[in-house]
Protein backbone atom coordinates (compact mmCIF):
# COMPACT_ATOMS: atom_id res chain seq x y z
CA UNK A 1 0.00 0.00 0.00
CA UNK A 2 1.04 3.81 -0.33
CA UNK A 3 1.01 6.70 2.43
CA UNK A 4 2.04 9.91 2.12
CA UNK A 5 3.92 11.30 4.53
CA UNK A 6 4.21 14.90 5.33
CA UNK A 7 6.86 16.50 7.95
CA UNK A 8 7.76 19.77 9.32
CA UNK A 9 10.42 21.44 10.77
CA UNK A 10 13.33 19.71 12.02
CA UNK A 11 11.72 16.57 11.22
CA UNK A 12 11.62 18.00 7.59
CA UNK A 13 15.49 18.99 7.38
CA UNK A 14 16.23 15.36 8.88
CA UNK A 15 14.58 13.47 5.77
CA UNK A 16 15.37 16.46 3.36
CA UNK A 17 12.26 16.25 2.52
CA UNK A 18 8.97 17.90 3.45
CA UNK A 19 6.78 15.36 1.23
CA UNK A 20 6.69 11.62 -0.10
CA UNK A 21 4.99 8.43 -0.96
CA UNK A 22 5.98 5.44 0.55
CA UNK A 23 5.20 1.96 -0.08
CA UNK A 24 4.56 0.00 3.01
CA UNK A 25 3.40 -3.30 3.43
CA UNK A 26 -0.18 -4.10 3.96
CA UNK A 27 -1.18 -3.75 7.61
CA UNK A 28 2.01 -2.07 8.87
CA UNK A 29 1.37 0.52 11.44
CA UNK A 30 2.17 3.95 12.25
CA UNK A 31 5.36 2.52 13.90
CA UNK A 32 6.40 -0.07 11.18
CA UNK A 33 6.32 3.65 8.95
CA UNK A 34 8.76 5.33 11.12
CA UNK A 35 10.94 2.47 11.65
CA UNK A 36 11.24 2.25 7.13
CA UNK A 37 12.11 6.06 7.71
CA UNK A 38 14.47 5.62 10.14
CA UNK A 39 16.36 2.65 7.93
CA UNK A 40 16.60 5.21 4.94
CA UNK A 41 17.39 8.16 6.90
CA UNK A 42 19.19 6.96 10.72
CA UNK A 43 19.64 10.46 12.20
CA UNK A 44 16.11 10.31 12.21
CA UNK A 45 16.42 8.26 15.25
CA UNK A 46 17.14 10.75 17.84
CA UNK A 47 14.10 12.80 16.97
CA UNK A 48 11.63 9.64 17.47
CA UNK A 49 10.76 10.16 20.84
CA UNK A 50 9.93 14.13 20.30
CA UNK A 51 7.88 13.01 16.87
CA UNK A 52 4.27 12.51 16.84
CA UNK A 53 2.73 11.18 14.39
CA UNK A 54 -0.81 11.92 12.72
CA UNK A 55 -2.77 9.78 10.29
CA UNK A 56 -5.22 11.76 8.40
CA UNK A 57 -5.14 14.84 11.19
CA UNK A 58 -5.09 13.27 13.96
CA UNK A 59 -3.05 12.01 16.33
CA UNK A 60 -2.13 8.27 16.65
CA UNK A 61 0.16 6.52 18.66
CA UNK A 62 2.68 3.37 17.33
CA UNK A 63 0.11 0.69 17.17
CA UNK A 64 -2.14 2.52 14.88
CA UNK A 65 -2.74 0.14 11.77
CA UNK A 66 -2.52 2.47 8.55
CA UNK A 67 -4.37 1.76 5.34
CA UNK A 68 -3.80 2.76 1.59
CA UNK A 69 -3.91 6.08 0.69
CA UNK A 70 -3.15 7.60 4.26
CA UNK A 71 -1.89 10.86 4.70
CA UNK A 72 0.51 10.61 7.60
CA UNK A 73 1.90 14.08 9.43
CA UNK A 74 4.53 13.97 11.23
CA UNK A 75 4.82 16.69 14.01
CA UNK A 76 8.19 17.82 15.77
CA UNK A 77 7.60 19.65 19.46
CA UNK A 78 5.33 23.02 18.19
CA UNK A 79 6.55 26.32 18.37
CA UNK A 80 3.85 28.88 17.27
CA UNK A 81 2.93 32.62 18.45
CA UNK B 1 -15.29 33.81 13.26
CA UNK B 2 -12.07 34.10 11.43
CA UNK B 3 -9.43 31.24 12.37
CA UNK B 4 -6.52 31.01 10.10
CA UNK B 5 -3.03 30.65 9.01
CA UNK B 6 -2.10 33.89 6.44
CA UNK B 7 1.63 34.36 4.35
CA UNK B 8 0.75 38.39 4.29
CA UNK B 9 1.20 40.45 7.64
CA UNK B 10 -1.57 40.35 9.77
CA UNK B 11 -4.35 42.99 9.91
CA UNK B 12 -4.87 43.31 13.90
CA UNK B 13 -7.18 46.26 14.10
CA UNK B 14 -9.57 43.59 11.46
CA UNK B 15 -8.71 40.71 13.70
CA UNK B 16 -10.28 43.27 15.97
CA UNK B 17 -13.53 44.26 13.97
CA UNK B 18 -14.19 40.43 13.45
CA UNK B 19 -14.78 39.67 17.16
CA UNK B 20 -17.39 42.92 17.65
CA UNK B 21 -21.19 42.64 18.64
CA UNK B 22 -23.46 45.31 20.06
CA UNK B 23 -23.99 44.09 22.94
CA UNK B 24 -20.18 43.16 24.20
CA UNK B 25 -18.29 45.62 25.92
CA UNK B 26 -14.81 44.40 25.93
CA UNK B 27 -12.35 42.93 23.81
CA UNK B 28 -9.11 41.63 24.59
CA UNK B 29 -6.08 41.39 21.86
CA UNK B 30 -2.99 39.80 21.95
CA UNK B 31 -0.21 40.23 19.73
CA UNK B 32 2.80 38.16 19.34
CA UNK B 33 5.68 39.85 17.65
CA UNK B 34 9.20 38.77 16.55
CA UNK B 35 11.82 40.47 18.73
CA UNK B 36 15.24 40.98 18.27
CA UNK B 37 16.35 38.82 21.29
CA UNK B 38 16.05 35.39 22.21
CA UNK B 39 15.56 34.22 26.01
CA UNK B 40 19.42 33.23 26.11
CA UNK B 41 19.99 36.94 25.21
CA UNK B 42 21.11 36.05 21.58
CA UNK B 43 20.79 38.14 18.55
CA UNK B 44 17.76 37.25 16.47
CA UNK B 45 17.33 38.84 12.94
CA UNK B 46 14.02 36.98 12.52
CA UNK B 47 11.35 34.18 12.49
CA UNK B 48 10.92 31.25 10.03
CA UNK B 49 7.48 29.80 10.83
CA UNK B 50 5.53 26.77 9.11
CA UNK B 51 2.35 25.16 9.90
CA UNK B 52 0.92 21.81 8.90
CA UNK B 53 -2.37 24.31 8.12
CA UNK B 54 -5.56 21.76 8.18
CA UNK B 55 -4.45 20.14 11.39
CA UNK B 56 -3.38 23.97 12.50
CA UNK B 57 -7.05 25.24 11.82
CA UNK B 58 -8.79 22.32 13.33
CA UNK B 59 -6.75 23.35 16.49
CA UNK B 60 -7.64 26.96 16.93
CA UNK B 61 -11.60 25.51 15.90
CA UNK B 62 -11.01 23.71 19.06
CA UNK B 63 -9.70 25.92 21.01
CA UNK B 64 -12.16 28.72 19.61
CA UNK B 65 -14.84 26.16 20.51
CA UNK B 66 -13.18 25.35 24.29
CA UNK B 67 -13.55 29.34 24.77
CA UNK B 68 -16.82 29.70 24.02
CA UNK B 69 -18.04 26.96 26.11
CA UNK B 70 -15.93 27.90 29.26
CA UNK B 71 -16.99 31.68 28.74
CA UNK B 72 -20.34 31.54 27.45
CA UNK B 73 -20.65 33.30 24.56
CA UNK B 74 -17.37 34.66 23.91
CA UNK B 75 -16.32 35.88 20.43
CA UNK B 76 -13.12 34.01 20.01
CA UNK B 77 -10.71 35.14 16.18
CA UNK B 78 -7.21 33.74 15.60
CA UNK B 79 -4.73 34.45 12.99
CA UNK B 80 -1.51 33.52 13.12
CA UNK B 81 1.00 33.85 10.33
CA UNK B 82 3.87 31.72 8.61
CA UNK B 83 6.92 32.22 5.98
CA UNK B 84 10.06 34.26 6.98
CA UNK B 85 9.09 37.36 9.23
CA UNK B 86 11.41 40.20 10.67
CA UNK B 87 12.13 41.66 14.10
CA UNK B 88 9.42 44.12 15.10
CA UNK B 89 6.42 41.66 12.78
CA UNK B 90 3.61 40.45 13.88
CA UNK B 91 3.36 36.72 14.18
CA UNK B 92 0.02 35.90 15.79
CA UNK B 93 -2.94 37.74 17.06
CA UNK B 94 -6.08 36.55 18.86
CA UNK B 95 -8.96 38.56 19.71
CA UNK B 96 -11.50 38.12 22.26
CA UNK B 97 -14.80 39.49 22.92
CA UNK B 98 -17.09 39.57 25.39
CA UNK B 99 -20.02 41.21 27.57
CA UNK B 100 -17.64 41.91 30.27
CA UNK B 101 -13.71 41.91 30.26
CA UNK B 102 -13.20 39.66 32.57
CA UNK B 103 -14.22 36.86 29.76
CA UNK B 104 -12.44 38.70 27.19
CA UNK B 105 -9.28 38.35 29.08
CA UNK B 106 -9.65 34.93 30.41
CA UNK B 107 -10.47 34.03 26.60
CA UNK B 108 -7.50 35.52 24.99
CA UNK B 109 -5.22 34.41 27.50
CA UNK B 110 -6.51 30.72 27.19
CA UNK B 111 -6.57 31.03 23.44
CA UNK B 112 -2.88 31.93 22.72
CA UNK B 113 -1.83 29.89 25.38
CA UNK B 114 -3.36 26.70 24.34
CA UNK B 115 -2.50 27.40 20.80
CA UNK B 116 1.37 27.78 21.50
CA UNK B 117 0.78 24.11 23.40
CA UNK B 118 -1.48 22.46 20.59
CA UNK B 119 -1.15 24.03 16.70
CA UNK B 120 1.12 22.13 14.56
CA UNK B 121 3.14 25.35 13.74
CA UNK B 122 7.05 25.70 13.81
CA UNK B 123 9.37 28.44 14.32
CA UNK B 124 13.09 28.44 13.41
CA UNK B 125 14.64 31.53 14.89
CA UNK B 126 17.53 33.14 12.67
CA UNK B 127 21.25 34.39 13.61
CA UNK B 128 23.29 37.21 12.28
CA UNK B 129 25.38 34.52 11.07
CA UNK B 130 23.13 32.84 9.13
CA UNK B 131 22.61 29.84 10.85
CA UNK B 132 19.06 28.99 12.40
CA UNK B 133 17.54 27.21 15.24
CA UNK B 134 14.57 25.32 15.61
CA UNK B 135 12.36 26.80 18.86
CA UNK B 136 10.26 24.55 20.81
CA UNK B 137 7.71 26.27 23.17
CA UNK B 138 7.09 24.65 26.86
CA UNK B 139 5.06 22.01 26.67
CA UNK B 140 5.29 22.24 22.86
CA UNK B 141 5.33 18.42 22.75
CA UNK C 1 4.72 56.96 26.25
CA UNK C 2 1.05 57.74 25.32
CA UNK C 3 -1.21 59.00 28.54
CA UNK C 4 -4.34 60.58 26.78
CA UNK C 5 -8.34 61.96 27.60
CA UNK C 6 -9.23 62.63 24.16
CA UNK C 7 -12.42 63.75 22.44
CA UNK C 8 -12.03 61.69 18.80
CA UNK C 9 -12.09 58.53 17.80
CA UNK C 10 -9.80 56.21 19.68
CA UNK C 11 -7.32 54.61 16.93
CA UNK C 12 -6.45 51.67 18.50
CA UNK C 13 -3.83 50.76 16.41
CA UNK C 14 -1.53 53.73 16.74
CA UNK C 15 -2.12 53.12 20.78
CA UNK C 16 -0.44 49.20 20.27
CA UNK C 17 1.84 51.12 17.95
CA UNK C 18 2.83 53.02 20.74
CA UNK C 19 4.51 50.28 22.78
CA UNK C 20 6.21 48.80 20.69
CA UNK C 21 9.57 47.94 21.19
CA UNK C 22 12.61 45.48 19.27
CA UNK C 23 13.16 43.62 22.73
CA UNK C 24 9.17 42.72 23.33
CA UNK C 25 7.67 40.18 22.10
CA UNK C 26 3.94 40.38 23.54
CA UNK C 27 1.69 43.21 23.28
CA UNK C 28 -1.96 43.10 25.25
CA UNK C 29 -4.47 45.50 24.17
CA UNK C 30 -7.94 45.97 25.77
CA UNK C 31 -10.96 47.87 24.55
CA UNK C 32 -14.22 48.82 26.08
CA UNK C 33 -16.46 49.19 23.71
CA UNK C 34 -20.05 51.04 24.47
CA UNK C 35 -22.84 48.50 24.42
CA UNK C 36 -26.42 48.32 23.33
CA UNK C 37 -27.55 47.32 26.99
CA UNK C 38 -26.59 47.69 30.80
CA UNK C 39 -26.37 44.85 33.20
CA UNK C 40 -29.89 45.20 33.85
CA UNK C 41 -30.71 44.57 30.21
CA UNK C 42 -32.07 48.06 29.36
CA UNK C 43 -31.31 49.27 25.58
CA UNK C 44 -28.63 52.08 25.83
CA UNK C 45 -28.36 54.13 22.61
CA UNK C 46 -25.15 55.61 24.01
CA UNK C 47 -22.95 57.10 26.66
CA UNK C 48 -21.63 60.43 27.90
CA UNK C 49 -18.46 60.70 29.49
CA UNK C 50 -16.43 62.87 31.09
CA UNK C 51 -13.61 63.44 32.69
CA UNK C 52 -11.26 65.82 34.81
CA UNK C 53 -8.64 65.92 32.47
CA UNK C 54 -5.26 66.65 34.44
CA UNK C 55 -6.60 64.45 37.30
CA UNK C 56 -7.39 61.59 34.85
CA UNK C 57 -4.01 61.98 33.43
CA UNK C 58 -2.14 62.00 36.73
CA UNK C 59 -4.13 58.93 37.49
CA UNK C 60 -2.97 57.16 34.67
CA UNK C 61 0.43 58.49 35.11
CA UNK C 62 0.41 56.46 38.49
CA UNK C 63 -1.18 53.71 37.20
CA UNK C 64 1.54 53.36 34.73
CA UNK C 65 4.49 53.89 36.94
CA UNK C 66 2.94 50.75 39.37
CA UNK C 67 2.32 48.51 36.46
CA UNK C 68 6.20 49.34 35.12
CA UNK C 69 7.73 48.74 38.78
CA UNK C 70 5.63 45.34 39.33
CA UNK C 71 6.05 43.94 36.08
CA UNK C 72 9.98 45.32 35.31
CA UNK C 73 9.97 47.65 32.50
CA UNK C 74 6.50 46.87 30.89
CA UNK C 75 5.57 49.73 28.41
CA UNK C 76 1.70 50.88 28.87
CA UNK C 77 -0.17 53.19 27.34
CA UNK C 78 -4.04 54.65 27.83
CA UNK C 79 -6.27 56.39 26.11
CA UNK C 80 -10.05 57.07 26.97
CA UNK C 81 -12.37 58.87 24.81
CA UNK C 82 -14.85 61.77 26.40
CA UNK C 83 -18.16 63.43 25.09
CA UNK C 84 -20.73 61.53 23.36
CA UNK C 85 -20.15 58.27 21.91
CA UNK C 86 -22.43 55.77 19.84
CA UNK C 87 -23.10 51.90 20.22
CA UNK C 88 -20.36 50.27 19.18
CA UNK C 89 -17.81 53.41 19.35
CA UNK C 90 -14.25 52.48 21.42
CA UNK C 91 -14.16 54.52 25.04
CA UNK C 92 -11.23 53.33 26.40
CA UNK C 93 -7.85 51.47 24.58
CA UNK C 94 -5.08 50.19 26.90
CA UNK C 95 -2.18 48.59 25.70
CA UNK C 96 0.65 47.10 27.50
CA UNK C 97 4.01 45.19 26.01
CA UNK C 98 6.17 43.12 27.31
CA UNK C 99 9.18 40.83 26.69
CA UNK C 100 6.88 38.07 27.07
CA UNK C 101 2.78 37.71 27.65
CA UNK C 102 2.18 37.03 31.05
CA UNK C 103 3.72 40.57 31.69
CA UNK C 104 1.87 42.11 28.82
CA UNK C 105 -1.53 40.02 30.05
CA UNK C 106 -1.28 41.49 33.69
CA UNK C 107 -0.01 45.06 33.24
CA UNK C 108 -3.09 45.51 30.58
CA UNK C 109 -5.41 43.66 33.51
CA UNK C 110 -4.20 45.82 36.16
CA UNK C 111 -4.14 49.10 34.22
CA UNK C 112 -7.99 49.01 33.18
CA UNK C 113 -9.21 47.63 36.30
CA UNK C 114 -7.25 50.39 38.22
CA UNK C 115 -8.66 52.88 35.77
CA UNK C 116 -12.03 52.11 36.52
CA UNK C 117 -11.62 52.16 40.03
CA UNK C 118 -9.28 55.57 40.31
CA UNK C 119 -9.55 57.91 37.39
CA UNK C 120 -11.88 60.94 37.67
CA UNK C 121 -14.07 59.81 34.74
CA UNK C 122 -17.70 59.56 34.62
CA UNK C 123 -20.13 57.98 32.39
CA UNK C 124 -24.02 58.82 31.73
CA UNK C 125 -25.92 55.94 29.98
CA UNK C 126 -28.22 57.78 27.59
CA UNK C 127 -31.25 55.14 26.67
CA UNK C 128 -34.31 55.83 23.96
CA UNK C 129 -36.57 57.66 25.30
CA UNK C 130 -34.40 60.61 26.28
CA UNK C 131 -33.44 59.70 29.84
CA UNK C 132 -29.81 59.23 31.25
CA UNK C 133 -28.27 57.66 34.31
CA UNK C 134 -25.16 58.34 35.79
CA UNK C 135 -23.65 54.81 36.30
CA UNK C 136 -20.67 54.29 39.19
CA UNK C 137 -18.41 50.84 38.26
CA UNK C 138 -18.19 48.85 41.47
CA UNK C 139 -15.81 50.32 43.83
CA UNK C 140 -15.54 53.47 41.84
CA UNK C 141 -15.60 55.57 45.06
CA UNK D 1 -10.92 84.60 50.27
CA UNK D 2 -12.05 83.34 46.94
CA UNK D 3 -11.48 79.38 45.51
CA UNK D 4 -12.61 78.30 42.06
CA UNK D 5 -14.75 74.91 42.37
CA UNK D 6 -15.45 72.27 39.37
CA UNK D 7 -17.93 70.11 39.58
CA UNK D 8 -18.50 66.79 37.64
CA UNK D 9 -21.40 64.26 36.56
CA UNK D 10 -23.94 64.31 39.15
CA UNK D 11 -22.79 66.96 41.02
CA UNK D 12 -22.58 68.91 38.31
CA UNK D 13 -26.34 68.68 37.53
CA UNK D 14 -27.21 69.36 41.15
CA UNK D 15 -25.37 72.38 41.22
CA UNK D 16 -26.28 73.50 37.62
CA UNK D 17 -23.26 74.53 37.36
CA UNK D 18 -20.01 72.88 36.32
CA UNK D 19 -17.86 76.10 37.37
CA UNK D 20 -17.97 78.84 40.18
CA UNK D 21 -15.78 81.14 42.62
CA UNK D 22 -16.77 80.91 45.79
CA UNK D 23 -16.01 83.31 48.63
CA UNK D 24 -15.60 81.82 51.81
CA UNK D 25 -14.50 82.85 55.47
CA UNK D 26 -10.24 83.20 55.71
CA UNK D 27 -9.47 79.76 57.53
CA UNK D 28 -12.07 77.91 55.75
CA UNK D 29 -11.78 73.93 55.60
CA UNK D 30 -12.90 71.67 52.68
CA UNK D 31 -16.00 70.50 54.89
CA UNK D 32 -16.91 74.17 55.33
CA UNK D 33 -16.93 74.90 51.47
CA UNK D 34 -19.46 71.86 50.79
CA UNK D 35 -21.70 73.11 53.95
CA UNK D 36 -21.80 76.49 52.50
CA UNK D 37 -22.74 74.97 48.73
CA UNK D 38 -25.88 72.79 50.67
CA UNK D 39 -27.04 75.91 52.12
CA UNK D 40 -27.47 77.35 48.71
CA UNK D 41 -28.30 73.86 47.12
CA UNK D 42 -30.27 71.51 49.51
CA UNK D 43 -30.45 68.63 46.94
CA UNK D 44 -26.29 67.90 47.44
CA UNK D 45 -27.26 66.57 50.85
CA UNK D 46 -27.70 63.59 49.53
CA UNK D 47 -24.73 63.31 47.56
CA UNK D 48 -22.53 64.30 50.49
CA UNK D 49 -21.19 60.70 51.80
CA UNK D 50 -20.23 59.73 48.09
CA UNK D 51 -18.46 62.59 46.68
CA UNK D 52 -14.53 63.52 47.25
CA UNK D 53 -13.28 66.95 47.12
CA UNK D 54 -9.77 67.52 46.12
CA UNK D 55 -7.91 70.38 46.06
CA UNK D 56 -5.48 71.36 43.71
CA UNK D 57 -5.20 68.08 42.26
CA UNK D 58 -5.07 65.75 45.24
CA UNK D 59 -7.80 64.13 47.54
CA UNK D 60 -8.04 65.52 50.79
CA UNK D 61 -10.19 65.25 54.10
CA UNK D 62 -13.12 67.45 55.44
CA UNK D 63 -10.38 68.37 57.64
CA UNK D 64 -8.15 70.17 55.26
CA UNK D 65 -7.78 74.18 55.15
CA UNK D 66 -8.03 75.83 52.45
CA UNK D 67 -6.09 79.02 50.73
CA UNK D 68 -7.01 82.07 48.53
CA UNK D 69 -6.75 80.57 44.82
CA UNK D 70 -7.04 76.47 45.37
CA UNK D 71 -9.14 74.45 42.89
CA UNK D 72 -11.49 72.55 44.08
CA UNK D 73 -12.70 69.74 42.30
CA UNK D 74 -16.08 67.76 43.71
CA UNK D 75 -15.79 63.85 42.64
CA UNK D 76 -18.75 61.89 42.71
CA UNK D 77 -17.71 57.78 42.17
CA UNK D 78 -16.11 56.84 38.89
CA UNK D 79 -17.65 55.28 36.00
CA UNK D 80 -14.66 55.41 33.39
CA UNK D 81 -14.13 52.39 31.06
Amino acid sequence: MNVRVLSFARVREVLSSGQMTLDLADGATAADLWSALERGCPPLRELAASTRIARNGRVVDGCEPLRDGDEIALLPPVGGG
Amino acid sequence: MRLAIVREPIDVERLRREVERDDFGGVTVFVGVVRCRDDDGRSVTGLSYEAFEPMAIAAFEAIAGEARERWSGVALAIEHRIGDLSVGEVAVAVAAAAVHREAAFAACRYAIDQLKQRAPIWKKERYADGSGRWKENACGR
